[in-house]
């Protein structure tokens, strides 16, 4: 894969939730029309990471995006400059149908004649949002949740879209389908980032990977290294 | 049967008071799902401010209102940003005590300065048409009318509009919304101004319509505004009217047809009854959970 | 000795350490309980502190009575509950009315014990009446309905002229000494521990953290709540009794909403789940009116001030969810330090 | 006991500064320093060839029963007061009056109505330490029922009155018994709740039953309110009030709705005495405006004190007790009072005023 | 039989949910149900444990039917759940959430509870005891006394199983017990529940997408989708049966 121009850079990134340190040190960079990911452990640092560039959590270090810094910048300010994320646990709101969640994502856009056929892309995805409409999202079920998450993210229209374990939850062939739908997302321009714990998954689809463990870098190479790598086989792959 | 009018008519008035109130009590705790026990107060400081500006500055009707809402919303938003901004990650309740704290406060602080009932000038002549044995007043239509107006407008707001999308999902999870690129922040100092405004107007209408005002007057009707925003179901708009005109309804009218002194009595039995049928209010429903 | 700050700030230190060290020295609560009841026998019997302090030591007895009975359902079990007044109201009237019109005067000194109970009693039925509705609402709702009971008894005993409606009962016999007040305090901390620190408590925080869950770990929430309820209620009851006693005068303007709120914020002060949070609330709400006495008018801006300040700080309250090593019974505190010292020894024997 | 040793008079005040009636509370705050002020001015008080100074000591009760007994307490064992004035409401004056009674210190309750502030409840005997300023409810009840029979000729009356509180409801219903047995009918005998604005229900109620004079034993706060809604209904028959009416506030809040109706009182300003007049110029000029019945009432309660002081010679808690509870005569702001040992109330005569303009005048003595 | 659960059905509003469910269990089995996302899987776990109560049908654990019985009544004849979103009492210390399943087995009575008298000081000890062993097998024992939210994820996920074990079930019925576990923990947690099956003499019924979890423990399987049973059978069965593949599994099988 020829490398483009880095979207977004983290330096030295550190967080901590009084006195835990849930991120201690990392540095990588994310290219222009990527897929990365981040895999690892439970509790490892991966949800915080996306937190810190997402900017709903303090950290120290710096993150970067077109190389603008974005430490000073609001977390809703970055979410339109073109950074979506999908949160862990999906982040339904539980009290607003299923067509107010996505439209609530689309609160930054300036291109109000092109958001029509961005649910219609939505609803050709995935079906099962189209018929269910009007239903709350606190009453979908667990995968109809994270399809409604993933399709909330891409109704926001970021250039870059960061995923926190889009497929936790979610039957198998959607899982599939999740993956080849973020390869196309991914071929429509849109750079990624995701965490998985799906490896084997996410190690396929991705250009590269990191491996996180306890807060720093263990691994790193391309998706096709990293999944022939012994020590990374046998603690994330099941041997 | 003049009698009957009458009193139906008393109990709207009544009714659409407590709605109107409820209304921003409601409107508030849509949002922040915090009980802004201040609202009774802040609605004595709406009565206040148009005390003020009418009394000391002889302004009509129109320019009092504004300046009462006006007032009492940047109080409001002034309380957000101290007392309850600290507070968004801690227990619901540490906030609803706060709220009882600044109501406390604002009561007593606003005693200081007038100790003595204060008479509120007439801003708009008001006049009593009789019909068949039934009075009507001038006020008593405008503050029917005003109440409905305004919840419409708010039920309009809260569930059309992308800014009422947004406070809705705010009462949903605080943490997701930035990830919209919805400013938090400023959404919810927004619905504060526009809640507290709600109760500064309507402290103006109640000045006007009962014109010897004082700093407690907040804490009985705030109470009863609570109750009223509960029982139509809390955080509904359209309930927090129901709720008013039920309150007030069943206040009229028990009065009216039996002995007075069992008003309370009764009414709070009915109210009580009625929760115990309508466990969550007449328009509420749980919050959607899935196990 | 250089720097003045951070000496005092050495000794700040050193005296939290210290009272760390009390607080979680479990051999001296005996021994305090034992001072404080010769104390409170004491105070009175030799007046070692004048009338006005014993007064406010009452108050300060009672309120804690109240806190830590309301604490259990608002802070344990995570209810809002705004009625305590109203309960309170139900056990001084019982009271007062066994006092002044049942019991002969003689010997109401005697069945003193008594009527604070039957004042509790009393006030725990009405506790029924309130956890019924709990079995199907929450939160806010519930909160209305313990407001509306309020409101209710209020207006009932207003309408009964039989005992004074809004005039009152007045001449109430001064009954409520330190010493009873002391042995109330004890009675009731003790019992709402025990029950705290028993499974149907357990029951109760679980309802608080997640009541669908409780249910499907087989806890019977209906029986929990009626507990708590009933519980709660008594010793609200109790406090009324006591009050009205050392009143000597009630009427249903005395138990009004204020009354419930004051509770509420002792115990929102002190911390909720936390029977020390209840004591420290109590005491520093109480005493803190007294002392600001000075301040006229201003005392009444001040107070919400602080208390709105303190919140910030602390949002759950000065204890919030912790507890002085005093009130946890020595075996729920280490029962893992038991249990493993046993297993050890069994592996030890074993080997 | 003794009360201050030095060359000052310690006095204590509870009132009712924050909290529900916090009007109550301002004018009794307004009036003790106002007679304190005086006293001082002149030298102090004479007592037994001694100049004193007097020292005032104000607790605000914050409008609740259990702050009123330690306030109270708190004058008597950490200031050690001479004497307690209030707290007015009777609801605070009854816990404080058993506090006073038994710390054997003289209370004297400017405005509490209810007879059993200055009665042992149990011996149904007056309590040695506990005294008033004010006439209680069931004279003024009668007074006013008396007034509406005799002088309106009213045959048919209807009552509103505040059944949360004890001072409306005691006048109502010593109203009701003196006018049924005098021959009248209640044709309507309405409540409310203490902090309601709206009347609506109860008088088109009271309308429907068509009584011919209204009786409004209510706080001067209120009955603009009530007034005003009841013209709204159409109701046009006179309305009478008690001494809770007797603050010039009134015709400030009712403006021209409460021309020409009637209210029992302790005085009339226009045909005031001399003692009168002073005071009530003394308290223009210092707070610009017109004092009210508390503010008289503690004035008075406060010279009942000066005047005990003096008799007894001393300044000591008993020897003022033994003086006040003889006074022959007392010339007050609110009429000539006298105590007869064995009861706290004063012997004292009501007035009956009518609002005329902006002014109270004066419109017979009533003395039942 | 152990539970039998016949032509249940349950409506939300106009959506039906579950339609003519039907299970035969006997003791030790484990079963696992799959299906969609949506297909009705945590709708029939909450049928069984009574958080909703079924519109139609029968369900029996040992003859007795639990339609129309509350939650605690059922756990305490012997069916205990997991969440599929985590539900620990999160500020209580790993004891408690563990003690508290004992509610329906505490022999002592409020009265008792309240003085502190009788059976309290020994049933305390024993509930304490027997929490700590249960906390000792699932290696918890050292967070004892720390709150549960303050553990990591994974070991959330194990208490949950702790605590629903403390009600000493027959039935253990677990809710995607693998969300959010690497291919590694996954086959960790595979071993562990062939385990406690053993060692606590469980009939277990699981939900699961993980395939290979599914596949690697289940003797049996049914297929929900919307609601109705889609198939059922041994594992291998359904593995190749085209109407599953299609709703559910997708083109091969590698995952
Ligand atoms: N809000 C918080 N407060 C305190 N600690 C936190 C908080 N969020 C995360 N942590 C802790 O920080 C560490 C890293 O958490 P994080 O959620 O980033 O891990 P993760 O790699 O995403 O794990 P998972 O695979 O479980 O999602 C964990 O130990 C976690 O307990
Ligand atoms: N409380 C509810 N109100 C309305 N609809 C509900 C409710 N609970 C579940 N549903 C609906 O019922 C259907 C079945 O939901 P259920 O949670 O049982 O699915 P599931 O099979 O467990 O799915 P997943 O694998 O995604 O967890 C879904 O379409 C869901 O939206
Ligand atoms: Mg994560
Ligand atoms: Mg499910």
């Amino acid at each position: 894969m020829s490398q483009g121009k880095v979207l977004l850079s983290v330096q030295d990134l550190v967080i901590s939730y009084g006195n835990i340190k849930a991120v201690k040190g990392i540095s990588f960079e994310v290219y222009e029309g990527e897929i990365v990911t981040l895999i690892g452990a439970n509790g490892a640092g991966k949800s915080s990471t996306l937190r810190g560039i997402s900017g709903i959590v303090p950290y120290k270090g710096t993150i970067t995006f077109e190389g603008k810094d974005l430490k000073s910048i609001p977390a809703d300010k970055i979410v339109a400059m073109g950074i979506a994320q999908v949160p862990e646990g999906r982040g339904i709101f539980g009290n607003l149908t299923v067509m107010e969640n996505l439209k609530l994502a689309t609160w930054s856009r300036k291109d109000k004649q092109e958001i029509p056929k961005d649910y219609q892309r939505v609803f050709d995805i995935f079906p099962r949002l189209s018929e269910r409409q009007g239903q709350l999202g606190g009453t979908l079920s667990g995968g109809e949740q994270q399809m409604l998450a993933v399709g909330r993210a891409l109704m926001s229209r970021g250039r870059m879209m960061l995923l926190d374990e889009p497929s936790m939850g979610l039957a198998p062939v959607l899982v599939r389908e999740i993956f080849t739908v973020l390869r196309e997302i991914n071929q429509s321009g849109t750079t990624i980032l995701l965490v998985e714990q799906n490896a084997n998954m996410a190690l396929r689809v991705a250009n590269r990977g990191y491996v996180l463990e306890t807060g720093t870098i263990a691994h790193t190479g391309t998706g096709l290294e990293l999944l022939g790598n012994p020590r990374v086989k046998e603690a994330y792959l099941g041997g | 049967m003049t009698y009957l009018f009458q009193q139906v008519l008393n109990a709207l008035q009544l009714g659409s008071i407590y709605a109107l109130i409820a209304l921003g009590y409601t409107m508030v705790y849509g949002i922040l799902t915090m009980i802004n026990f201040a609202h009774g107060d802040l609605f004595m400081l709406g009565a206040f401010f148009c005390f003020l500006a009418a009394t000391f500055l002889h302004l009509p009707f129109i320019p009092t209102l504004l300046i009462a809402m006006i007032g009492v919303a940047i109080v409001g938003v002034l309380i957000e940003r101290f007392a309850y901004k600290p507070l968004r990650q801690a227990p619901r309740v540490s906030a609803i005590i706060t709220a009882l704290g600044v109501g406390i406060f604002l009561e007593n602080f606003t005693l200081v300065f007038a100790p003595y009932p204060q008479s509120v000038p007439t801003l708009i002549k008001n006049t009593t048409w009789v019909i068949g044995g039934v009075s009507i007043s001038s006020l008593q239509l405008i503050i029917i009318a005003l109440s409905i107006v305004l919840m419409i407008l708010l039920d309009f707001i809260v569930r059309k509009t992308m800014v009422g999308m947004a406070m809705r999902a705010i009462s949903w999870d605080k943490a997701i919304v930035p990830l919209m690129g919805i400013p938090l922040d400023l959404v919810i100092s927004a619905t504060f101004a526009l809640g507290t405004s709600l109760g500064g107007a309507a402290g103006v209408m109640y000045a006007l319509a009962f014109p010897v005002i004082d700093p407690y007057m907040g804490v009985l009707i705030g109470w009863k505004a609570f109750i009223a925003a509960v029982v139509g179901g809390i955080g509904n708009i359209r309930g927090a009217m129901i709720g008013g005109f039920i309150l007030g309804g069943v206040e009229i009218l028990v009065a009216a047809f039996l002995p007075s002194t069992y008003r309370d009595f009764v009414a709070f039995t009915l109210l009580l009854v009625l929760l115990i049928f309508r466990p969550y209010g007449i328009l509420g429903k749980p919050r959607p959970q899935k196990v | 000795m250089t720097n003045q700050p951070s000496s005092i700030k050495n000794w700040i230190e050193r005296l939290g350490a210290l009272w760390e060290k009390i607080v979680s020295n479990r051999k001296l609560l005996p021994i305090l309980l034992v001072v404080g009841l010769l104390f409170s026998f004491a105070i009175p019997q030799f007046g070692l502190l004048n009338q006005y302090v014993v007064l406010i030591m009452i108050y300060v007895g009672i309120n804690i009575i109240l806190s830590t009975s309301l604490n259990l359902i608002n802070g344990y079990m995570g209810e809002f509950s705004v009625g305590h007044a109203g309960f309170m109201a139900v056990g001084a009237y019982v009271s007062a009315i066994l006092t002044t019109k049942v019991i002969p005067a003689n010997l109401a000194p005697w069945l003193f014990p008594l009527v604070v109970i039957a004042g509790g009693v009393g006030a725990g039925l009405i506790g029924i009446l309130v956890a019924v509705p709990s079995f199907k609402t929450r939160g806010d709702y519930l909160a209305i309905v313990t407001l509306a009971f309020l409101m209710i008894v209020k207006s009932v005993i207003e309408n009964i002229e039989a005992i004074g409606g809004p005039r009152g009962i007045p001449g109430v016999t001064l009954l409520t000494t330190l010493p009873w007040t002391f042995i109330w305090v004890v009675i009731t901390v003790w019992v709402i521990r025990n029950f705290v620190y028993s499974n149907f408590g357990r029951g109760v925080l679980s309802i608080r953290e997640d009541e669908i869950a409780s249910d499907l770990m087989s806890v019977n929430s209906r029986q929990v709540k009626m507990l708590a309820f009933v519980i709660s209620s008594f010793f609200a009851g109790v406090a009324g009794a006591l009050f009205a006693h050392v009143l000597q005068f009630i009427s249903p303007r005395v138990f009004d909403i204020v009354k419930s709120t004051d509770i509420l914020i002792m115990v929102y002060l002190g911390g909720i789940g936390s029977i020390a949070g209840s004591i420290l609330g109590a005491v520093i709400f109480t005493i803190l009116l007294e002392v600001l006495r000075p301040l006229g008018m201003w005392r009444m801006v001040l107070m919400p001030l602080v208390l709105v300040i303190l919140m910030i700080y602390r949002p759950r309250g000065i204890m919030g969810l912790r507890e002085f090593r005093w009130f946890v019974p020595g075996y729920d505190l280490f029962a893992s330090k038991i249990w493993r010292k046993k297993k050890e020894a069994k592996d030890a024997s074993a080997s | 006991g003794g009360g201050g040793g030095d060359a000052t008079i310690k006095v204590g005040v509870v009132a009712e500064l924050t909290g529900d009636i916090p009007a109550v509370g301002a004018s009794c705050k307004n009036a003790a320093e106002m007679a304190v002020q005086q006293i001082n001015d002149a030298g102090g008080l004479d007592v037994g060839g001694k100049k004193y100074k007097v020292e005032l000591f104000i607790e605000d009760n914050a409008g609740k029963a259990d702050q009123s007994a330690s306030a109270a307490q708190k004058l008597i064992t950490q200031q050690n007061v001479v004497a307690i004035i209030g707290p007015n409401a009777s609801r605070y004056a009854i816990p404080a009056s058993e506090i006073a009674e038994s710390s054997k210190v003289v209370l004297i309750s400017p405005w509490s109505t209810n007879p059993k502030t200055t009665l042992n409840a149990n011996t149904n005997e007056s309590k040695r330490y506990v005294f008033r300023a004010a006439f209680i409810d069931p004279f003024q009840g009668r007074v006013v029922a008396k007034f509406a029979l005799d002088n309106l000729k009213a045959k048919k009356a209807a009552v509103l009155y505040d059944v949360a509180s004890e001072y409306n409801k005691g006048i109502a219903e010593f109203f009701k018994s003196t006018y049924e047995e005098n021959g009248g009918t209640i044709v309507a005998f309405e409540t409310y709740t203490t902090g309601d604005k709206d009347f609506s229900a109860q008088l088109t109620k009271i309308k429907d039953a068509g009584p011919e004079v209204i009786f409004l034993p209510n706080y001067y706060s209120e009955v603009p309110l009530q007034i005003q809604q009841a013209h709204r209904l159409g109701i046009d028959v006179p309305f009478l009030g008690s001494d809770s009416w007797g603050s010039t506030e009134l015709i400030t809040l009712c403006g021209a709705d409460c021309e020409g109706y009637y209210f029992s009182t302790h005085y009339a300003a226009d045909a005031a005495t001399p003692v009168a007049t002073k005071f009530i110029d003394a308290y223009k000029v210092k707070y610009g405006s017109t004092p009210d019945d508390v503010a008289a009432l503690t004035f008075d309660s406060f010279g009942l004190l000066w005047q005990a002081l003096q008799t007894a010679g001393k300044v000591d808690r008993e020897a003022v007790r033994d003086a006040l509870a003889k006074i022959p005569k007392y010339e007050g702001v609110t009429g000539n009072m006298s105590f007869t040992e064995g009861s706290g109330d004063p012997i004292k005569s009501a007035v009956i005023l009518q609002v005329k303009g902006d002014k109270f005048v004066w419109f017979a003595n009533a003395n039942p | 039989m152990l539970l039998q659960a016949k032509e249940v059905t349950h409506y939300f509003g106009g959506l039906c949910a579950v339609s003519n469910f039907n299970l035969d269990l006997e003791p030790h089995e484990l079963v696992g149900i799959i299906g969609p996302n949506g297909a009705g899987k945590t709708t029939v776990f909450n049928l069984i444990t009574g958080v909703y109560k079924a519109s139609r049908g029968s369900i029996k654990i040992d003859g007795v039917e639990l339609v129309g019985k509350t939650p605690n009544q059922i756990t305490a004849l012997g069916i205990a759940r997991t969440f599929q979103n985590i539900r620990l009492f999160k500020d209580l210390s790993v004891l408690d959430n563990v003690r508290i399943a004992n509610y329906s087995q505490t022999k002592y009575n409020p009265v008792e509870a309240l003085f502190h008298l009788g059976r309290y000081d020994a049933e305390e000890k024993r509930m304490a005891e027997h929490a700590m062993d249960l906390l000792a097998v699932f290696k918890l024992q050292d967070y004892a006394d720390e709150a549960s939210k303050n553990l990591p994820y994974g070991l959330q996920r194990r208490l949950e199983i702790a605590r629903a074990l403390a009600t000493n079930p027959k039935i253990l019925l677990l809710d995607e017990p693998a969300a959010g576990m690497n291919p590694n923990e996954i086959g960790q947690l595979m071993e562990f529940i062939g385990w406690i099956r053993k060692e606590f003499d469980l009939t277990i019924i699981l939900i699961e997408h993980q395939m290979r979890l599914v596949m690697g423990i289940c003797e049996r399987l049914k297929v929900l989708d919307f609601g109705a049973t889609l198939a059922e059978g041994l594992p291998k069965e359904i593995q190749n049966n085209p109407k599953v593949m299609e709703a559910y599994l997708g083109e091969g099988g590698d995952l």
